[in-house]
């Protein structure tokens, strides 16, 4: 059920250049349950930033009560959050939306995880989950560049783990794609979060495929009444149905949303 | 008696705190976090005769104190409102006020007739800000005789009291007032959004897609405060107020400025529970003001000044 | 070449920073802080004919993300600037910009007249805001034909270019720049503050002993935006843009948006060293953003929508 | 010289009901001299609250290079500041105004301080300041009940000190000014600052002595640009001459202003 707490802050790191992770602890816990589900965060009390900032749910820890999220401290909700230190507490509304589906493999089945930048938070839920399952995960992560690349290590404990890079200072100099390509990686189904060029690149190369994607958008309430983040159904030539990115997503079947 | 009952025509409220149109959908995305019934009313998003998708993405952007919408109207249609929206909403006991838009007159007639016979829904809020495709797309509430005709022609059909939701994006906000009152409409609701915009500096670009869009939340209180102050000495219809209600305070604010009864936009979004969180601290803040009934307080702020 | 250094009528201007008028009084107080000889130029305090009181207390007012004046147009009156004022400025290399107010077209015509001939003045700054006497208090500002009047009549006297203050109080700002870029404006300067009001929930009287008062401040930045967006795109004069600037990336928004240069109000009380900070920020933030030239940007909003 | 600074919180403390002692150390503090002066306080850097908030200054320690102020947390901004912890930064604009002249009196004269509420703090420093001098204080403050009430010990360190509380909850039921009247306390010079009421009451009932009061408005700029804060000259026909009470006052003499 979404319910919104007071979180308590229980750790805040600097873990790349301008990227924190931010462990919270609270009941809310207890509600969450699929990678790709995100939390909307209400960074302090005042009426300016005014609105929620949506954030993935990156690792559940149901045994400690704790959720990590990783998030990138830009504007100035996120900002405002990075400066806030162990012991505070934070609002958060979740878990919103629907998650990536793992239902669809199995034990020795091989998973295809990309993600792109601040897009690669989920997938590390996601692939802790498929791993507790059997499932054989790869996991091809694109940076800006190596200063602002993080969890390298973490999601090499949970399987193959490639890396590119932009400006090549890490692994790869290119994008993902360049990096399946090159290793010729196949899969049962392609999980992936991140930027709308590499989404679309995704959906293009693996048509047949079957696959998952999460998206962003701007967002008001989070939760589905003020249709601030609404997408185009595909195929469809009324161009009148849609998705609710917030509750209908963020994660959709590739190809059921126009990107 | 309860401090918070009022009356008003069409509606009897056991209290004066509603949802603002738009900011609650039809309902059960909140349904999720308290019983609906506790409202004093709900009122409903935009129904336009035929469905409407809407604007393309992004349709929000944040502001200092406030945040711009672009929606463009989405919503399922008449039909759909009554077919899916109204009769789910017949479960709780709560009056709905529903909020009729189009881009014709026409098109708000037909709407209007057909939504007003819903057994739930007890007042339309007609919302003038739509451009008008028949003016080139000026927008209804800014030319007084565009709007007293457009109320008339809705008052006309309308099964139940008509409530005009005023546009800020005037200069005269008393001659628009005036011009619906005259036309016979029962109440007004007010303000809308103010027309804003913000640019994105990375791509140089408008951060919505439509460009421009209505600037909501605290920011634009003192606006809505001046313009309830002025319209309500001015008239003698009951003005539903709007416009960055966040704490209890404002609530009062309204009330003094000369609203009798508000309704609660962009801070749903904030906190989902802000209405019933309103509701049980209001009773609480009048028993500090030592007020007995809500109703006593409407246009203290300038009755005061006759004294 | 200097990436700030811009050419609007009359101003040859270092930087394109100038403290708003009433924000920054007649420069003394300011000057303790920095010397007034870095600022791109001076918006003083309106100057009426006659000295003015102004307003009774309280004048000020906070709000959400911004602040509600009443001052009531102050000032020592023609004389008193003129011998006392602009004298004392000349110590500086800065060009002053006259804010002109009145009650009637005369006042404005004969302040003027007198002030546009002080050698430091460049040009004015026709603030079309005040009540006019003749028409019952509504402001010059908000009837097309009452402002394009006013301009002419002090163009006719002016010595130095007018720049014309928009009032953002109207049902079209578009129709209101066009009228007095017809009467021969030279730019226009806006916005000037949106009228609102608070109320004391503690005395449920209003916070102003005036009432309402001229919102300022961050809040109404996306209402300024997007008239300065929508302006521009219609008129050939160039725009000095103001509201709620704080940040110098609320500069280049400006700018995007359609401005060739910007005042800064409100955000002198907030921080005595804001003009400062952000004429040595500013060039900071146009090279990081790979701009040669602030001219470059102005408009860049409306521009890449054409391509 | 008036300048703005990032002064450090040395200590909080809440020293009455929602009254708090603020203790800021920095170089600033070697720009304060007269007691009654202000300074005004950016309680957060934050777009709302918006604007700063102006303070009397309590307590000069040059010695500490600290200052004290002691409010009362009400509305938006000062319920932040009371927030804020030992160690945090506060921007602090000042000193402001002109305070209270003690040029006037000399060793073994008797100055009355009178103060009402929040218009206490000021009567501290310049209570120390007289003292210092040789002069004879005597303070008589006003509380609205003794909850309310604070810095009574440190008061009548320097001098006798009477008190009156409306509720009669301390000292005599009543206000200042009854006091006064009971104790038949005579003086050289007449210091407050207070609610207006009392001030009036007090210019009234010793018209023919001298003395200053120490005014309150509501202020924009605090330095004398923006002209918020602006009173009558008392006895001018004309009603055009004015003192701004940020910069020419906020203290003035008994009979200068229209109170
Ligand atoms: C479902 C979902 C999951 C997300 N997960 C993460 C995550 O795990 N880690 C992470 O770093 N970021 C994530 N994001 C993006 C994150 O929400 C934005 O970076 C953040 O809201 C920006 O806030 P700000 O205060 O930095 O920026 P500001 O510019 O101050 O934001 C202004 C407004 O724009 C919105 N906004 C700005 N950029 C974005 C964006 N890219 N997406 C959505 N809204 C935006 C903000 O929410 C706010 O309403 C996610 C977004 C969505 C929709
Ligand atoms: C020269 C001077 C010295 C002062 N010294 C002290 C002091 O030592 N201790 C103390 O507790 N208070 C003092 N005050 C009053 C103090 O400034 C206000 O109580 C405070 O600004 C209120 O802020 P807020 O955030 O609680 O209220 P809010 O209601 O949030 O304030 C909103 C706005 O109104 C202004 N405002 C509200 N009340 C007052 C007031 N009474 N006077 C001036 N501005 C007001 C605020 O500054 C702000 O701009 C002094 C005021 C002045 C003018
Ligand atoms: C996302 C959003 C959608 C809205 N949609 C509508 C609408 O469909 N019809 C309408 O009359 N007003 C609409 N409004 C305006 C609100 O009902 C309300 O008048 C305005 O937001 C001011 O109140 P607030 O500051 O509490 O949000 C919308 C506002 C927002 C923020
Ligand atoms: C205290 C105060 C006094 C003002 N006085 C004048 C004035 O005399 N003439 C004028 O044209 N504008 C006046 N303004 C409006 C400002 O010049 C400016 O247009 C407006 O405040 C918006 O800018 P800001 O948000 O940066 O303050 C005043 C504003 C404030 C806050
Ligand atoms: S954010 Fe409101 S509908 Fe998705
Ligand atoms: S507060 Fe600005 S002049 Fe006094």
């Amino acid at each position: 059920m979404i319910r919104q707490e007071d979180m308590t802050i229980v750790s805040q790191k600097l873990i790349a250049s301008n990227i924190y992770e931010l462990t919270l602890k609270g009941d809310l816990v207890e509600e969450m349950e699929q990678p790709g589900q995100f939390v909307h965060i209400r960074v302090h009390q005042h009426v300016s930033p005014l609105l929620r900032r949506p954030i993935s749910i990156a690792a559940i820890r149901k045994d400690l009560q704790t959720v990590t999220l990783i998030y990138r401290a830009e504007g100035d909700g996120t900002s405002l959050l990075a400066k806030s230190r162990s012991g505070d507490k934070v609002n958060v509304m979740g878990p919103l939306g629907n998650g990536f589906p793992i239902d669809d493999l199995g034990k020795g089945q091989v998973a295809l995880l990309v993600g792109g930048g601040i897009g690669v938070p989920p997938l590390y839920e996601l692939s802790l989950q498929l791993r507790n399952k059997g499932v054989e995960v790869i996991h091809v992560l694109g940076f800006e560049s190596v200063e602002k690349s993080f969890y390298l290590d973490q999601f090499s404990e949970l399987g193959k783990t490639f890396v590119a890079t932009v400006d090549g200072s890490l692994g790869t100099k290119g994008f993902v794609t360049d990096v399946i390509e090159k290793e010729k990686i196949d899969f049962e189904c392609l999980y992936s979060c991140g930027p709308l060029p590499m989404l679309r690149a995704l959906e293009e190369r693996f048509a047949t495929k079957k696959g998952y994607i999460s998206l962003e958008q701007r967002m008001g309430c989070g939760i589905g009444a003020c249709l601030a983040c609404v997408c185009h159904v595909a195929n469809d030539p009324t161009m009148k149905k849609y998705q609710k990115l917030c509750s209908d997503g963020p994660v959709f079947r590739m190809g059921e949303v126009m990107i | 008696m309860n401090p918070l009952q009022i009356e008003l025509p069409g509606l009897s409220l056991k209290n004066p705190i509603m949802p603002a149109s738009g900011c609650f959908g039809f309902g059960r995305e909140y349904s999720q976090f308290y019983d609906l019934s506790m409202l004093g009313a709900i009122m409903i998003k935009a129904t336009t005769y035929e469905s409407r998708f809407g604007n393309a993405t992004p349709r929000v952007a944040e502001t200092p104190a406030g945040m711009l919408n672009a929606i463009g109207l989405q919503n399922p249609g008449l039909q759909g409102v009554l077919t899916n929206e109204l009769p789910w909403l017949e479960q709780f006991d709560v009056p709905i006020i529903a909020n009729v838009a189009g881009s014709q007159v026409e098109d708000y007639v037909e709407v209007a007739k057909e939504i007003s016979k819903a057994p739930n829904v007890k007042a339309l809020e007609l919302n003038i800000s739509c451009p008008n495709v028949k003016t080139g797309g000026i927008a209804f509430g800014t030319i007084p005789e565009v709007a007293r005709d457009l109320t008339k022609k809705v008052k006309d059909v309308s099964e139940v009291p008509v409530y005009v939701k005023l546009s800020p994006n005037v200069t005269n906000i008393v001659e628009m007032a005036k011009a619906v009152e005259d036309a016979g409409a029962d109440g007004l609701t007010m303000i809308n959004t103010l027309l804003g915009m913000r640019i994105d500096i990375r791509t140089g670009r408008p951060i919505l897609a439509n460009r421009t869009g209505g600037l909501s939340g605290p920011a634009i209180k003192p606006v809505a405060i001046r313009m309830i102050y002025e319209v309500s000495q001015q008239v003698n219809i009951p003005i539903i107020g709007m416009g960055g209600i966040q704490h209890v305070d404002d609530i009062i604010e309204y009330f003094y400025a000369g609203a009798s009864a508000v309704a609660i936009g962009t801070a749903n979004f904030v906190d989902p529970l802000i209405c019933p969180t309103l509701i049980k601290e209001l009773p609480e803040k009048l028993a500090e003001l030592k007020i007995d009934h809500i109703s006593e307080i409407v246009g203290r702020s300038w009755k005061s000044e006759v004294i």
